[in-house]
C-alpha cells in the first residue's frame, strides 16, 4: 500500500509543480510588470528599474523560475507588495472562509442532487426524468452572478430575510452557500441520474429483483453504492469548476475568502498572491480528487484489490 | 390481460396506435423546439445585424432607461427597452447573440480540434504519448475552473483573441478526455485490429475507424461546452475582464445592467433571458445527441 | 523453398502489463500470457488451438499479427521473421489474415461491405488486383466476385453491417480477409459467436475457401466438435503453455496429458441414437 | 449596527458599520498603498496629520499647533501640540513625526513623489523640513502625511497599530473588516460613536441593499443611478462632498491630428457634456470651468466651452482635419465606459472617427506615459489642495504627459511653484489654467463630487476637505 | 401441493422499430416436479423473455398476456407484492454471467443470505446459512469465503455462489438462463452435474434455457424448442432430439458436430434466423425450411400433439413421424 500512496503523491506533486510553473509562465508573459503597476503613472523610469532590481525581475527568466520554485517549495509565494505581508499568510488567512462557502455548498449540492438524480434516474424517460431535467438544465443555464444579484434582491431587500452581503455569522452564509450550489446540484442531479439510469440496468439488479426484494430495498441496498462510486469520480473533477464559481460568489456576496482575494490581486497585478492562490486552489482540487479516489476505493472492493474495472 | 410485476399498465396496444403516433408526433414536434430556437438564435447572430440597425455608441442620452415597449426620441419603439446610455436593448440583444454565438463556436472550434487531436493520438498511441498528454490534462485539470481565464484575461489587454484563448485553455480538456478514452476503446475494436492486421496507415486508422465515432460524441460534448463558454464569457465580463468595450455582447450587457437590477431590470434580464434559453436550448440538445450517442455506443 | 515454409512458432513469450497491484495505483504486476510456446503450422495444414478461456490462445493469434509484442522467442513465416516490424513494414504480414469472433464488431458499422473489402487493396497497391484502385468498375467487380467466392448476393456490397445478419457480417470479413490472397489464416473463435445453423455455414465456407486456396489455417476455438470436423493437428494450451500437440486422430482416441483427458471427458456429444 | 441584533447600549454612543467598494488593504499610511482608497479613508480615522486643508490655500491646525514659514519658501518649522499622544499613551515627538515622513519618502507610494529632496529635522516639540529648491506648497502637501510612531515598521500595520488620530484598531483583516474603536488618549474631541466598522462590498447592488436593510450605515461609491434609486426611501439620505476630482480628457497636441489647437478645441466643442452630466451625472457631476477644482489653491474660473457642433464641424473643415483618422480614445475603468462610448457616439455626429479602447490597467499606464493615445480619460485629484501637485507636476514639457509643450507654460508654472507670495502664485495659476483651456490641452467637462448615502438614523456625517469620509463627529441613533 | 407450474399462451408484446411487436407469441409448457425443461432455440428467439416472464421480470416497456399458473393462481394477474413473495422462495433465477449478475459492491455471502434477511433472520445467522449454501453448491471452504467479493471468485465459483443465491430461499421452480455459456467446458460439466444433483435432492422443477443441444441432450427431460418467438416443437427431450417432428429441429440435431466421432460437415441450414419483430407471414421457419410448401409461405401452423406428448407446429409434422 505505502509505495502506491508514494506514487498517487509524486502524481499530485507533480501536478502542482505544473500548476505552480504554468501560473509563473502566464503572469511572465502578461503585458507590464509588478514594478510599473506597483509604482503607478507618477513614477519616473529610474524608479521602475530600481524596483525591478529589487524584486528581481531584471534576473534572466530562468533564474527567477528555479528562485521563484524553490522558495515556493518551502510554501513561501513571496511578499504580497499591497498586503506588505507574506502571500502564504494572507491567503491562509483567507482560506477558511472559502472552505466553509464551498464545504457548505458541495453539502448542499451533494444532498439536494443526489435526491434529485435518484429520483430521475430510477425511471428514465419518465415524467419525474424530464421534469428534474428541464429543472437541472435551467439551473446550469444561469450565471451565478445573475442568480446572487437576485437572490440578494429577494432575500434581503424585498422579503429582508437574510443578510445581504459580507461575512460574519452564519446567516451570512446562507445566500452565498445557495448561489454557489445551484448550478453544481445541477450538475451532481444530472450525473447521478445517468448514473443510476445505468446501474438500474446492471443485470445484478435483475438478480435483485429476482430476489423479491422491494424496488426501495434494490434501489438503496444494491443500486445506490454503485451508483454513486462514477458520481464521486465526476464530481470530484467539477471541484475545480465549484471553486472557480466561488471566486465569482464571493466577489457578488463580498465573501472574504481567496476568491475576492484572487480578483483583487489580478486586478492589481500583486503576482504573489494570485500565484499562492492559483497554487492552494490547485492544491486543494488535487487533494480532493485523491480523497475521492480514496472514497471510491472504500466503496468499491474492485478498486481496492487495484482491479481495472 | 394484466400487468404484473414492473410492467407500468400501458392500455392494451390494439386501440392504442393511432394515439400512439399523434402522440409521438406532438413529441417529436416538443423535441424540435429546442433546434427550432437554436435556429433562430444562429439565423439572428448571421443576419440580426443586416436587418436592425444599431450602433454601439449610437446612444440618445434622453432616452435612458426606458422600460420595454416605451417610444424613443426619435419616435421608434424599444422593443426590450433602453440601457443607460439610451442604446436600444433589442439591438443590443441581437448584436451581441452575435457575439456571443461568435465566441462559443471559436472556442468550441479550437477547442474540439485541440482536444480531438491530443486526445485521439494520446489513446490510440498510448505509450508515451499517452503519459505526456495525460499529464498536461491533469495539471491543467487542477485549475479551478475558470480561474485560469480569469487570471489571463485579467492579466492581458482586453480583445477578443484573449476571451478565446483564455476560454479555450480550459475548455479543450473536456474534449481531450472523451476522445482519449474513446480511442482507447475503439483501439480495442475488431475493426480497428483487423486494419492494423491488414497493414493499414495509422493516419488512416485514425481517419477511418476512429474519428468518424468520436464525432458524434464529440458534437454532443461541443454543444454543453458551446453554452459552457457562452457563461463564461458572462461571468468574465461581470468580473470586468471581458471583450473589449467596443464590442457588444450578452455578456456585457448583463453586467453593466446588474446595477439596475433593482430600478431597470430590463437591462440585465433580456439579454439574460436570451442567454438562458440560449443554454437551456443547447443543453436539451446536448442532452438527446448525448443520449443519441449513448445508446449507440 | 526452405524448410522453414510455413509459420513457426518457437518459444514464444508474451507479457501483459496487467492490472496494478493493490492500493490506489500500484506497480503492474505483469501477466505472462504465453510461456515459451512452440508451435508450427505446416503449409496447407489446419492447426487447432483449444484450451481454457485464458490460456493464451488468442495472444498467440495476437503475437503473430503483431497486435502485441512479444517478449522472447520468435515467430517466423515463410522463413522470414514477423517480430519487431515496424508499422510500415506491416505489409509483410499481408501474407496472413485473421477473422475475429464477434462478426459485427470485426466490421467499422460506418463502411459498406465493398468499402471494408477494399480497404485491404487501398493498404497494399503491390499486391491489389489490377486497377481496382482506380476503377470502379473492376474494383466494383473484384468485390463481388470475393463476395461470391464467400456465397453473398452483389447486393450485398452497398450495405453496412447493420443491415446484414451476424453470418453475413462473417461471410464479409471471410471476404475481406481473402481479398490479399493470404497464405495463412487465422481464425480466433471465427465461430463460436454463431448460432448453430449459421456456424455450420461459415464452417463449411471456411473449409471450402482452405482446399480451394490451399490456406494453412490456425484454428483457435474451444468446441471440441469443430476441432475434429476441421483440424489436421491439435494443440492444447493451459495456463499460457502447450500441455500438447497431437494429429487429430491420436489426440481424440489417445489424449496423453491429464488435462486433455479431462478435457475429453468434460466434452458431450448429443446424446441422441446412441 | 451589523445586522439589526446588536445594538449599542450607551445613551450616545451607538455602532456603525460603512462600506464602500474598495477594499482596505493595509492601514500603514506611510505605506507604499497610502493613497488607495480603502488606506487613505481609514488612515483619515486613524491619524492625524500635522494640519489640513479647510479651503484653497487655508489651512488649519492639527498636531501642530503653529509653523513657519522661511522667506524663501525652503524651511518649515512645525511645533506640534503640547502633550498629545498615541493611542497607547505614549507622547508624539517631533521625532515621530519626522519619522513617518522618512518612511512615506521611502515607501515609493506616488505619494512620495511630493517629497523629492526634502530633509527633516526634528526635536521633541518641533519639526523642521528642508527643501532644496522653494517649494511654497510644501504645507498643503504635507497635510497627507499622517503621524505613526517612530518606531513603526511595516509590520507594526498587519493587525492594532498604534494610532494618532480618533480611532484605534480593534480588528483588522487585510482586505477585510477594519473595526474601529474611539481613541481614549486622541487629544481632540472624542467621537460620538463606540464602534465604526469599514468593509467592502464590491457589488453595488448588495451594498446599496444593505444600506436599505440596515446593515450599513454610510455607504460609498454609489453611481448617479442609484441615487435615483435611493431616492424613494426615506429611511435614506444622499450626502455629497465636493472632492478635488475633475474629469480631466487630455489631447495628445504630440500626435499629427490633434496638433493644431482649433482642432482640439472644436472637438470639445463638439461634445454636448452638460447634456451628459445631466443624464449620466445629474447628482455627481457639476459643469467645470477650469482645469482645477473650486477647492484647489489655484483655481481660477474660464468661460465655457459652449456645445456647437455645426461650428465644431465647420472649425475642423478649416483647420484641415482629416476625417478619415480613427482617433484612439483610451481608458481602464470600467466607470468611464459609459462616458466613453457616449463622446465617442457625439463626435461620430460630426464626422469624426474616435475608438474606444479599454485598456487593462498595466497596458494602460504603459501606453499613457509612452503617449500612446489620442484622447484620453482620467480623473485627475488634487493631493493636498495645491495646483502645484496638478499642473506643476503635469503640464511641463519635462512631464511628458499631456503631449502638449510650451516653454511659456513652464515659466508660469516655474514661477506658480517657486515663488514665495500666496498673491503671485495664485496669479500665475490663472495664467497657466487660462492658457491650458483656450490651448485646449484637454477637455475638462466636469468636476466630480463623492456620493455618499446614509441612513437618517446617522447624524453629524461630513466628509473633509477632500471629499473623504470622516466618522469622528458621526452620531447615530437607534 | 401445486407441484407444476404451468405456462398458457404466454404473449409478450415489445416496442420495436414498427410499433408493438408479439416477440414471444403463445408460448405454453408445463415444468413438472423433479424434471428439467429445457428451452431451446437461437439468439433471439425470445428464449429469456419467456423464463423472466414467470417471475414479472421483463422490460418496464413490454405488455405481457396469458398464464403462468402456480397451482390455480395466475402469477401475471397477482399483484406486485405477491410476486415479489413468490421471487426468491417459490421460483428463483439462475442468470446467464455469474460477473455482472452478482453486485460487485457487496459480499458473497450478504448476497446468498440477503433474500433470508427480509424474514427477520439476523445478518449474523443469515451469513452461517449462505456459507452452508455455499458448501452444498461445492464451494471449497466455504465459511471462510462468504466474506469474499464476487472479483475473487473464479467464474466458475462465481457461478455456484449464483446457484447458491437462487437456493437460498428454498424454492420449487428454478430458471436458470444459460448458466453455463460464459464457462469453460470442463467448469460447464461440473455446473451442469451440480443443477442436476440439487434438483434431485432438493426435488426442484428447473426451467433450463440453452443454446448448446449438446448440454440440453443430457440434462434436460422435456424440451421446447423455440423459434421467433413461438414454440415449433415440444415433448419428451430425448424423443425430440431423436426423431424431431419439425424440420427446425432437424436441422439444429444435425449441424452440432460430434466430438468423439469425426463427421463431416452437415449441410447447413440456408438463410439466417427470423427477426420476431419482422416475422414472415405463415410458418416463420419457412424461408429456410428445405420442405416448404405453398401453405407453409401463407398459413400459420398451430402447435398440435402428433404422438403422445409429441407437439410440432408444422404442417408437415405428420409426414415427419
Ligand atoms: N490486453 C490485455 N491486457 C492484460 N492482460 C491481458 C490482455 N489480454 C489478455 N490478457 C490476459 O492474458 C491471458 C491470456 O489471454 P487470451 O485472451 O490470450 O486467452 P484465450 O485463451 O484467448 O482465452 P479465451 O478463450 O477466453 O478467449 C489471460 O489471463 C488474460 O487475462
Ligand atoms: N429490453 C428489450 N427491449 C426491446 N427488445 C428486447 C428487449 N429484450 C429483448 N428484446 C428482444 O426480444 C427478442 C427476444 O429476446 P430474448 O432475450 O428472449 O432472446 P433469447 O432467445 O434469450 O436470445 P439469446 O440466446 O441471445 O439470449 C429479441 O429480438 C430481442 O432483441
Ligand atoms: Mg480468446
Ligand atoms: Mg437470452
Ligand atoms: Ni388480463
Amino acid at each position: 500500500m505505502l509505495p502506491q500512496l508514494i506514487r498517487r503523491l509524486g502524481l499530485m506533486i507533480f501536478t502542482v509543480w505544473g500548476a505552480v510553473s504554468l501560473t509563473f509562465v502566464i503572469l511572465r508573459l502578461a503585458p507590464g510588470d509588478q514594478a510599473t503597476v506597483q509604482l503607478g503613472p507618477d513614477a519616473t523610469a529610474a524608479d521602475v528599474s530600481a524596483l525591478r532590481e529589487e524584486l528581481g525581475l531584471d534576473r534572466p527568466m530562468l533564474v527567477q523560475y528555479l528562485d521563484y520554485l524553490g522558495s515556493a517549495i518551502t510554501g513561501d509565494f513571496g511578499e504580497s507588495y499591497r498586503f506588505r505581508d507574506s502571500a502564504t499568510a494572507v491567503i491562509l488567512d483567507r482560506f477558511p472562509a472559502t472552505v466553509l462557502l464551498a464545504g457548505t455548498a458541495t453539502a448542499l449540492a451533494l444532498t439536494i442532487g443526489l435526491l434529485l438524480g435518484v429520483l430521475a434516474g430510477r425511471a428514465p424517460g419518465g415524467l419525474t426524468d424530464r421534469a428534474i431535467s428541464g429543472i437541472t438544465l435551467v439551473m446550469q443555464a444561469i450565471p451565478s452572478f445573475w442568480s446572487g444579484i437576485m437572490l440578494i434582491l429577494l432575500m434581503a431587500l424585498t422579503l429582508r430575510l437574510l443578510p445581504s452581503a459580507g461575512s460574519g455569522d452564519l446567516r451570512h452564509l446562507v445566500l452565498p452557500a445557495i448561489t454557489l450550489a445551484i448550478p453544481f446540484t445541477a450538475l451532481v442531479a444530472r450525473i447521478t441520474r445517468s448514473s443510476v439510469a445505468e446501474v438500474t440496468a446492471e443485470p445484478y439488479i435483475m438478480t435483485a429483483r429476482s430476489k423479491g426484494l422491494s424496488e426501495r430495498l434494490v434501489l438503496s441496498r444494491h443500486a445506490l453504492r454503485n451508483s454513486v462510486i462514477p458520481v464521486v469520480t465526476i464530481v470530484s473533477l467539477h471541484i475545480g469548476t465549484l471553486m472557480g464559481g466561488a471566486v465569482i460568489v464571493e466577489q457578488v456576496f463580498a465573501w472574504e475568502g481567496v476568491g475576492s482575494l484572487l480578483v483583487g490581486a489580478v486586478g492589481n497585478r500583486d503576482y504573489a498572491i494570485v500565484q499562492g492562490t492559483t497554487v492552494l486552489l490547485a492544491i486543494v482540487v488535487v487533494t480532493m480528487n485523491l480523497l475521492a479516489d480514496v472514497l471510491n476505493a472504500r466503496l468499491d472492493p474492485r478498486i481496492r484489490a487495484g482491479v481495472t474495472s | 390481460m394484466t400487468t404484473m410485476g414492473l410492467v407500468q399498465n400501458p392500455a392494451p396496444p390494439t386501440p392504442l396506435v393511432p394515439a400512439r403516433t399523434r402522440r409521438a408526433t406532438v413529441r417529436r414536434v416538443v423535441a424540435a423546439v429546442p433546434i427550432i430556437i437554436f435556429g433562430l438564435y444562429v439565423v439572428a447572430a448571421i443576419i440580426g445585424p443586416l436587418l436592425i440597425d444599431y450602433s454601439p455608441v449610437g446612444g440618445e442620452l434622453d432616452d435612458r432607461l426606458l422600460a420595454p415597449g416605451s417610444v424613443l426620441s426619435d419616435g421608434s419603439t424599444a422593443l426590450f427597452g433602453t440601457d443607460a446610455l439610451g442604446r436600444d436593448l433589442f439591438g443590443q440583444v441581437v448584436y451581441g447573440a452575435r457575439t456571443s454565438v461568435f465566441i462559443g463556436t471559436l472556442v468550441v472550434l479550437i477547442s474540439a480540434l485541440a482536444g480531438i487531436t491530443v486526445g485521439t493520438v494520446a489513446g490510440y498511441r498510448g505509450g508515451k504519448t499517452d503519459l505526456v498528454a495525460s499529464r498536461i490534462i491533469d495539471v491543467l485539470l487542477a485549475f479551478p475552473g475558470i480561474l485560469l481565464a480569469i487570471v489571463i484575461a485579467g492579466v492581458f489587454d482586453r480583445s477578443l483573441a484573449i476571451v478565446v484563448i483564455a476560454l479555450s485553455v480550459t475548455n479543450w480538456i473536456g474534449f481531450a478526455r472523451l476522445s482519449r478514452s474513446m480511442a482507447m476503446t475503439l483501439r480495442e475494436r475488431d475493426w480497428v485490429k483487423s486494419a492494423t492486421v491488414m497493414g493499414v496507415r495509422r493516419r488512416r486508422i485514425l481517419a477511418r475507424h476512429i474519428l468518424p465515432f468520436i464525432a458524434g460524441p464529440t458534437f454532443a460534448l461541443a454543444t454543453t461546452e458551446f453554452a459552457g463558454a457562452i457563461l463564461a464569457e458572462a461571468s468574465l465580463s461581470f468580473l470586468g475582464l471581458g471583450l473589449p468595450s467596443a464590442s457588444v455582447s450578452w455578456g456585457q450587457t448583463i453586467a453593466a445592467g446588474k446595477e439596475y437590477l433593482a430600478s431597470a431590470w430590463w437591462i440585465s434580464a433580456i439579454p439574460g433571458i436570451a442567454l438562458a434559453l440560449l443554454v437551456i436550448c443547447v443543453g436539451f440538445t446536448g442532452d438527446r445527441l448525448t443520449r443519441y450517442f449513448g445508446r449507440k455506443q | 523453398m526452405t524448410a522453414a515454409a510455413g509459420l513457426r512458432i518457437t518459444d514464444l513469450t508474451v507479457t501483459y502489463p496487467g492490472p496494478r497491484a493493490g492500493g490506489l495505483v500500484g506497480r503492474r504486476t505483469p501477466i505472462t500470457a504465453v510461456d515459451a510456446v512452440s508451435l508450427e503450422v505446416a503449409p496447407d495444414e489446419t492447426l487447432a488451438l483449444v484450451g481454457e478461456s485464458g490460456s493464451g490462445k488468442s495472444t498467440i493469434a495476437r503475437a503473430v499479427v503483431g497486435l502485441v509484442a512479444a517478449s522472447a522467442g520468435s515467430i517466423d513465416f515463410d522463413g522470414a521473421s514477423l517480430l519487431n516490424l515496424r508499422p510500415r513494414d506491416q505489409w509483410a504480414r499481408r501474407n496472413i489474415a485473421m477473422i475475429f469472433q464477434d462478426p459485427r464488431s470485426a466490421l467499422n458499422p460506418r463502411l459498406s461491405a465493398a468499402a471494408s473489402i477494399g480497404e485491404a487493396w487501398e493498404a497494399h497497391p503491390d499486391v491489389a488486383p489490377e486497377g481496382v484502385r482506380r476503377d470502379q468498375r473492376r474494383r466494383r467487380a473484384a468485390v463481388v466476385d470475393l463476395l461470391a467466392q464467400v456465397g453473398l448476393d452483389p447486393d450485398v456490397a452497398g450495405k453496412r453491417p447493420t443491415a446484414l445478419s451476424g453470418g453475413q457480417c462473417q461471410r464479409v470479413s471471410i471476404a475481406r480477409a481473402l481479398a490479399l490472397s493470404p497464405k495463412l489464416l487465422i481464425c480466433d473463435e471465427a465461430v463460436s459467436a454463431l448460432d448453430v445453423s449459421v456456424q455450420a455455414q461459415v464452417l463449411q465456407l471456411l473449409v471450402g475457401v482452405r482446399e480451394a486456396r490451399s490456406l494453412s489455417m490456425l484454428f483457435i476455438t474451444h468446441d471440441l466438435g469443430v476441432v475434429r470436423q476441421v483440424a489436421d493437428r491439435v494443440a492444447v494450451m493451459r495456463r499460457g503453455e502447450l500441455v500438447e500437440s497431437a494429429d487429430v486422430h491420436t489426440l481424440f482416441t489417445a489424449p496423453q496429458h491429464d488435462y486433455t483427458q479431462e478435457l475429453l471427458a468434460a466434452a458431450v456429444d448429443l446424446d441422441v441414437r446412441s | 449596527d451589523d445586522d439589526t441584533s446588536d445594538s449599542g447600549g450607551e445613551a450616545g454612543g451607538g455602532e456603525i458599520a460603512v462600506a464602500g467598494q474598495f477594499p482596505t488593504e493595509s492601514i500603514d499610511p506611510n505605506g507604499p498603498l497610502a493613497i488607495d482608497g480603502g488606506t487613505r479613508v481609514a488612515s483619515i480615522q486613524l491619524y492625524s496629520p500635522l494640519l489640513e486643508t479647510i479651503g484653497p490655500g487655508e489651512f488649519d491646525p492639527r498636531a501642530a499647533e503653529s509653523w513657519e514659514i522661511n522667506d524663501t519658501a525652503t524651511e518649515f518649522t512645525f511645533t506640534l501640540r503640547a502633550g498629545i499622544t498615541f493611542s497607547d499613551g505614549s507622547p508624539i515627538t517631533g521625532h515621530d513625526v519626522a519619522a513617518s515622513f522618512e518612511r512615506t519618502v521611502a515607501s515609493d507610494s506616488p505619494f512620495s513623489a511630493n517629497f523629492v529632496d526634502v530633509s527633516v529635522a526634528a526635536t521633541d516639540t518641533t519639526v523642521t523640513f528642508t527643501t532644496a529648491a522653494p517649494d511654497p506648497a510644501l504645507p498643503a502637501k504635507l497635510t497627507g502625511l499622517m503621524i505613526t510612531p517612530a518606531g513603526a515598521t511595516e509590520d507594526s500595520y498587519l493587525d492594532t497599530p498604534v494610532t494618532s488620530g480618533p480611532f484605534q484598531v480593534e480588528s483588522f483583516t487585510p482586505g477585510g473588516d477594519l473595526v474601529m474603536v474611539p481613541n481614549e488618549h486622541y487629544w481632540g474631541d472624542q467621537p460620538q460613536v463606540d464602534q465604526l466598522t469599514i468593509r467592502s462590498i464590491p457589488e453595488v447592488a448588495a451594498r446599496v441593499t444593505a444600506l436599505e436593510t440596515g446593515e450599513l450605515d454610510v455607504i460609498w461609491g454609489i453611481s448617479d443611478d442609484q441615487v435615483t434609486q435611493l431616492g424613494g426611501n426615506t429611511e435614506v439620505e444622499v450626502v455629497s462632498a465636493v472632492g478635488s476630482a475633475v474629469t480631466t480628457m487630455w489631447m495628445n497636441a504630440s500626435t499629427p491630428a490633434l496638433e493644431k489647437a482649433e482642432v482640439r478645441r472644436a472637438l470639445w466643442q463638439a461634445v454636448d457634456f452638460e447634456k451628459k452630466i445631466d443624464a449620466l451625472y445629474p447628482e455627481s457631476g457639476e459643469p467645470a470651468d477650469s482645469v482645477l477644482a473650486p477647492t484647489v489653491f489655484g483655481y481660477a474660473p474660464q468661460e465655457p466651452v459652449v456645445y456647437d457642433p455645426d461650428a465644431a464641424r465647420q472649425a475642423l473643415i478649416d483647420a484641415g482635419f482629416d476625417f478619415d483618422t480613427t482617433l484612439r480614445f483610451h481608458f481602464s475603468q470600467a466607470q468611464f465606459r459609459q462616458w466613453v462610448d457616449s463622446v465617442v457616439a457625439d463626435l461620430a455626429a460630426i464626422g469624426v472617427h474616435a475608438e474606444a479602447l479599454e485598456k487593462e490597467q498595466a497596458v494602460y499606464t504603459e501606453d499613457l506615459l509612452a503617449l500612446n493615445w489620442d484622447i484620453n480619460i482620467q480623473q485627475v485629484g488634487t493631493l493636498g489642495l495645491d495646483a502645484s501637485y496638478n499642473l506643476g507636476r503635469l503640464y511641463t514639457c519635462a512631464a511628458e504627459r499631456t503631449g502638449y509643450c510650451n516653454p511659456e507654460l513652464d515659466e508660469m508654472l516655474r514661477r506658480a511653484g517657486t515663488s514665495v507670495d500666496p498673491a503671485e502664485r495664485e496669479a500665475a495659476y490663472a495664467e497657466a489654467t487660462e492658457l491650458i483651456w483656450t490651448e485646449a490641452v484637454g477637455m475638462y467637462p466636469m468636476f466630480v463630487k463623492n456620493l455618499f448615502a446614509t441612513r437618517t438614523s446617522v447624524s453629524g456625517f461630513e466628509p473633509d476637505g477632500e471629499g473623504l469620509p470622516r466618522f469622528d463627529t458621526v452620531s447615530v441613533d437607534e | 401441493m401445486n407441484d407444476t407450474l404451468r405456462v398458457r399462451d404466454l404473449t409478450i408484446l415489445l416496442p420495436g422499430p414498427r410499433g408493438m411487436a408479439d416477440v414471444v407469441d403463445g408460448v405454453s409448457f408445463d415444468m413438472v416436479e423433479g424434471r428439467t425443461t429445457g428451452l431451446i432455440g437461437e439468439s433471439g428467439s425470445g428464449k429469456s423473455l419467456t423464463a423472466m416472464a414467470l417471475v414479472g421480470l421483463i422490460p418496464e416497456t413490454g405488455v405481457v398476456s396469458g398464464q403462468v399458473l402456480l397451482g390455480e393462481e395466475n402469477l401475471l394477474e397477482a399483484g406486485r407484492a405477491r410476486i415479489r413473495q413468490v421471487r426468491g422462495t417459490e421460483i428463483s433465477v439462475v442468470f446467464q454471467d455469474p460477473s455482472t449478475a452478482l453486485n460487485p459492491t457487496m459480499t458473497i455471502g450478504d448476497q446468498v443470505g440477503e433474500i433470508l434477511r427480509g424474514r427477520r433472520v439476523s445478518r449474523g445467522q443469515a451469513r452461517v446459512r449462505a456459507a452452508e449454501l455455499l458448501d452444498h453448491v461445492g464451494i471449497p471452504d466455504a465459511a471462510a469465503r462468504v466474506g469474499a467479493y464476487p472479483h475473487e471468485f473464479s467464474g466458475g465459483m462465481r457461478q455456484r455462489a449464483m446457484i447458491a443465491l437462487a437456493l437460498a430461499g428454498r424454492p420449487r421452480f428454478i430458471l436458470a438462463d444459460e448458466p453455463t455459456t460464459a464457462l469453460d467446458v470442463t467448469v460447464q460439466a461440473r455446473i451442469l452435474a451440480l443443477l442436476g444433483r440439487l434438483r434431485d435432492e432438493d426435488h426442484l422443477s428447473m426451467l433450463l434455457v440453452s443454446h448448446d443441444l449438446r448440454v440440453m441432450s443430457h440434462v434436460a427431460d422435456d424440451l421446447v424448442v423455440m423459434y421467433a418467438g413461438r414454440v415449433c416443437e415440444r415433448g419428451g427431450a430425448r424423443a425430440v432430439l431423436n426423431r424431431p417432428l419439425h424440420p427446425y429441429t432437424d436441422a439444429l440435431v444435425r449441424s452440432v458436430p460430434s466430438v468423439h466421432v469425426r463427421s463431416a460437415i452437415a449441410d447447413p441450414l440456408p438463410g439466417s434466423p427470423a427477426n420476431p419483430f419482422d416475422r414472415p407471414a405463415g410458418c416463420p421457419f419457412n424461408p429456410r425450411c428445405p420442405r416448404a410448401e405453398d401453405r407453409c409461405r401463407t398459413e400459420v401452423p398451430a402447435l398440435r400433439e402428433i404422438a403422445p406428448g409429441r407437439l410440432s407446429a408444422c404442417h408437415l409434422a405428420e409426414e415427419l413421424t
